[in-house]
């Protein structure tokens, strides 16, 4: 939780807290509606894959490069991805120059997990040859615009980086690695789609995606990564503490929700065509 | 390239006998152990030892802060600094602090905010560090649980304590108190702790898949054991008060006895 | 160790058809598209797609300086941050800003520098940022366009607009506005910024070789296509105002109606 | 010398330095008596040798752990010993967080330098196959309480977490790297023991281990280890001079005080008893 | 350029534009005469080239020491030539400790570009075996003394140190590399001599070789780089501007002024004696 | 990886006739060659020869501390930082300053402080700044020798001087001065720097073994020798001030012909 709560006025903070009491928001959306998810993919022509997300005016572009390196040891025929989050000073006041902070490692650890313990990232794909080679994914975000709840923008946009990729596929020959001409796609890495959603908490009053005011008067936050029938990830932040039906109705919530955000987002539509 | 022994993982977690691979039964915590004021030099301090995990943890504050720029004019700030030595682990850890100790300091503070008053203590800071020597699984409850300790030893008003425990799942099966066997090759690990002011959660971590019936059972379970946890505390800190009381009245004693003479 | 694809140069930088091989003439520019008031959080912001190249710029300030003792008690700051996404490139960039995005930030900071009214601005600073998303050569001209183009949108009093482009030789022939593939094959290029107020250069590095003539010729033939881009800055700012003004028109109308009822 | 000899006020100043003067210390020891040392070795389960040594108040726990690597080109059947220290903040509140300081160098720098010019660790010991493979060993020492002279007790405790070594001893066979199951004990790899002696002066007064006030007020220290009959390292340090009779006299004070400190101390009780 | 402004005086800086004006220079120098190059090479004994210049009261000692690497991929049969600046904080108050800073990364950028594009250092010379092995020269520039133009000194310091290069000769046996026992001097590694000429600006004047109180108040500088008969590198700094016909009259001077220069300064008498 | 020629020990320190390596005899030093004032810019500087070491020495002082919690109410700081160039020795140094130039750094501060007044200047600081050009062993002891000079340049009060030098055993033999080679591969080394107000010791380190007997002579040898380096020193001012006194004298000589006209 960034440390800008000075920023927002008194009178602000009441206003915004006692219209939640009744159910409304500053933005006029129910308790668990999101805002508006739009979403364009493969716009770096740089990068093996990319994404270009915004959640109401909070904005994320997300690139993929590759390298191939030596699989860890203990894992002689899977593949890496890393996923890294920048929260870029042209996005906010509020983020400044410099290594990254505990906002933006924050946001690559949730994003990282979801995409990691829901088997989304399919590594053994991403071998090339066992203990000699495989594909290391770096899956990296960049803040453009900063309106609140980075985290769910950053999963979806993790995401429909992966599926749009486009990586060249390698093989190892007699001379080294070769490459074939083909292309491993999102088709082929890409298995679960898992959704990260983030619920706010001020007192007693939880919402899900909170905007930037929001997020600088609540208490703390929490998220949850699920797939369609699974629970993948959780993380709470921030100073609120939750009751454990309130855990256990937001479980129930995520799903929910979580399943109609994936057909609604429709995210396979970003594949990549190139084979 | 340093060359490792592997660090191969047992193919299953469970003895014949049905026991966990350290004798456990599945509803059984490690041996822990507690003390308090065991560093000298601390506003407060405690010390903890939870199966092979030893951590210390010692409180300096309120005081003034550090670079002076983050000081708050309306409350005070809490900062934790958990840090691993380079041993306390398999693979001897890179003696700076990681990405992984980063991000568990700000969970630990996360938690144990909630507890404290810094509404009563603005322009200065809480710190708390939090050096694990040993670890074996379980070190950001074991850091959430001693850190609190330390706290009350430096006689920081509180609202409660704040008690930590992970629950999770191993070959199938639901456990308390993973080690570091159980938590690297099992299938979950839920880490949870909980203010004992409001009884609620204030640390809930989880990477892996669960249904929402297992989540639920996941969270009883906790809560069961979270009051062990919180017992241990309680009677740490208890002795503590004995003990200085007994040496109270000791001297008492013996100032009575110079009156008498 | 990364094994990488090998980034091989073609033999020729022209088709058959004397075309270069993304099938521009040689005084043809690559596609520009330019917006203002992108970002919605910064004091003035702008987008810019020049061929591949994707460029965010945006502006915070007049604000105070941090850390404090930069500030000038005579003048303002001008701090210009130029940055490339890992993924704007071949291979990846590392995450941390490296030496060529250090000097480049200070070429543009010492090109836009000259249009503003700093001694207008004691004691406070200019943050101008700039993010490659997209690289294909010339980074540092369409940077310094995009940045030129922020200050405006953030209402910065300024002498002038500011405009680059490069001109180089590739394989024998004198060309503008060099793709990546151009800069790295080519013999020479030429980034050049004017200044429109007094119509000078205040950008301009080469490495490579040519003589006096060429390189008078290059200094005529970079005039020539500056204007281009200026026109395009240009329209992008009417366009803006045009928008606001609609807008405001609109709003008006929009009242008067209201007035009408 | 740290930096902070403002913290204690000019009283408490003149208070040691009078006591001092007629030979009394403020926690009434002889200008040549050591505090004592509390030694418990092998307390860390994930390491491969460890100790917890206290020195009055001061306490220090070192762990051991180490790799396989290759061998420095110079010297090709000789394995490395490093050592490193940090003054943990929970230990003083006059430590910050941070990289290392000048304090903990030295601290480092002294205690190795006390074990590796003493033949202390038998390196050639280390080695695995010549050219080829040598164990690295990591000696780290963390400060948990700061009470003055953190040397000695560094020296102690550095020696005690070798002479507790339990490694895994490996050879080179056909495939690699293999193990054996048997463990390179302290018994194998510590030869020598020497000890580190630190002396504190103030004005024209000398006395061995300074307490944390005496260090405070000190003009500066000098530290000579020896084994039981040779001087092996030399190391002055602050603001203070020495005069040539001095450091004579101090040469043989380390001798005969080392002596008896090595027979009370019976390190080699701590020996690790794997095989 | 320096943020040092503030340190000169509004009255020096008035006397040195009215001088200007005038075409006099506060050390009586025309606007086109560069102050007196001293040049001493091959004074550092541990170094395999090295130079000791002056110009005027700059002062820069340069360095080369040499590793043997792999080279890179895409230049399989070419070594490497690296140039490293540092404003050393003995050279001036101006200067301070840490990591380089802009003014030095702008040093070592603008003589190191001097020196790769005009065919300079011929690093195809530099390979020992094609995709294997290549020398890896490492010219290291430490700024002793500080009074203004620090690239041009520069510049004449990295050449005099190429030219009196002596590197041991290795070749590829059968057993590795082996020495021998030959060297590889400035005869064989540098071709063109080109020198770095920067001029600097104060409203409408312009004038060669700015010593330290006119670099201080002046608008910006501009270097420019030349062989015999060829630009090879231009950089404009600071926040001046320059007339095309400005620029244009600049490289005019270039060749003029740099080719007598060349002459004066005869370079090539610093080549190593050793074979 | 780089290869780099292996620096390979000879199989003995001492030539058929007895002589060093380097040709001197057991108790003779290297050639030695002090000069004062030769940095302009700075408050004080020295240069130094000795042997193949090339050291140059900075003061700048008593100016304001930075950052500015360094500074002490009741007295002056004196910072040393002392920095090799990477060329200066057979490996190429890495440019970022080591731990050993940090440690070294401190140990010269530690024994030129007793020579200072720092009482004397509260608030402020005194930096000397030490930059090995070239090593070839001794540089510590160097590094002080010149650094006194350089503060006695400056025209800082002192108590007096403060000299070094280093005596060791090579082959067996006690010899003083030691070069690179005899650094490395002889069997002890001690470096040693007197403070010549009180006469006292004010640098000593050791590594290596020595009984008592050996130690007690290393000291009376190395005191003889200090003596001489110091006369070097004296001689050195001396000169500067001899030069400075013609200076002044020639210009009153001129002011005096000029009073004649």
């Amino acid at each position: 939780m960034m440390d800008v709560k000075r920023i927002i006025s008194k009178i602000e903070k009441d206003y915004i807290i006692s219209n939640l009491r009744k159910e409304e928001r500053i933005d006029n959306r129910g308790l668990w509606e999101y805002r508006e998810f739009r979403i364009k993919s493969d716009i770096i022509s740089s990068a093996e894959g990319s994404a270009d997300v915004s959640l109401g005016d909070t904005r994320i572009i997300t690139g993929l490069k590759y390298e191939v390196g030596e699989p860890f040891p203990d894992l002689p025929n899977e593949g890496v991805c890393t996923v890294m989050a920048e929260l870029l000073p042209i996005a906010s006041p509020l983020f400044e120059r410099g290594p990254p902070d505990e906002q933006s490692i924050e946001l690559a650890r949730v994003v990282d997990r979801g995409i990691r313990h829901a088997d989304c990232v399919q590594t053994k794909k991403l071998c090339i040859k066992e203990n000699e080679a495989v594909y290391i994914l770096f899956v990296d975000m960049y803040v453009i615009n900063y309106d609140g709840n980075l985290i769910d923008a950053g999963g979806v946009s993790a995401l429909t980086t992966l599926i749009s990729a486009h990586i060249p596929e390698g093989i190892m020959g007699d001379n080294g690695l070769e490459w074939t001409g083909k292309y491993l796609t999102g088709e082929i890495i890409v298995n679960e789609l898992p959704l990260v959603l983030t619920y706010g908490k001020i007192d007693d009053i939880i919402f899900l995606d909170p905007s930037l005011p929001e997020e600088l008067v609540c208490d703390g936050k929490i998220s949850i990564s699920a797939t369609e029938d699974k629970i993948t990830s959780i993380q709470k932040s921030g100073a609120a503490t939750f009751s454990i039906d309130e855990i256990k109705m937001l479980g129930n919530k995520t799903l929910e929700i979580g399943s109609k955000l994936r057909k609604k987002l429709n995210l396979l539509q970003y594949l990549s065509k190139i084979e | 390239m340093p060359l490792i022994i592997k660090d191969e993982y047992p193919e299953t977690l469970f003895r014949e006998d049905g026991k966990r691979l350290d004798g456990r039964d599945n509803n059984e915590l490690r041996p822990i152990k507690m003390e308090v004021g065991i560093i000298k030099n601390a506003d407060g301090s405690a010390y903890l030892e939870w199966g092979n995990n030893k951590i210390f943890a010692a409180v300096y504050g309120p005081r003034e802060v550090h670079p002076h720029h983050l000081a708050k004019p309306d409350k005070g700030i809490l900062r934790v600094f958990y840090r691993m030595a380079t041993f306390s682990v398999f693979d001897r850890k890179r003696p700076a602090p990681g990405r992984r100790e980063k991000e568990i300091s700000m969970i630990v503070a996360d938690c144990l905010e909630p507890v404290l008053f810094l509404e009563l203590y603005p322009g200065t800071s809480f710190e708390v560090f939090i050096e694990v020597m040993d670890a074996d699984g379980g070190t950001r409850c074991a850091s959430i649980t001693v850190a609190a300790l330390a706290l009350a030893d430096a006689g920081i008003p509180m609202k409660s304590l704040v008690s930590a425990i992970a629950v999770g799942k191993i070959d199938g099966k639901k456990v308390i108190d993973l080690s570091g066997i159980e938590d690297k090759a099992g299938e979950a690990d839920l880490p949870i702790a909980i203010t004992w002011y409001n009884e609620e959660i204030s640390l809930l971590q989880f990477d892996g898949d669960m249904d929402l019936n297992e989540m639920n059972e996941f969270l009883d379970l906790a809560k069961e054991f979270l009051k062990s946890i919180h017992n241990i505390q309680l009677d740490t800190l208890k002795s503590k008060y004995i003990k200085l009381q007994e040496k109270t009245s000791k001297n008492k004693k013996d100032e009575d006895k110079k009156g008498d003479k």
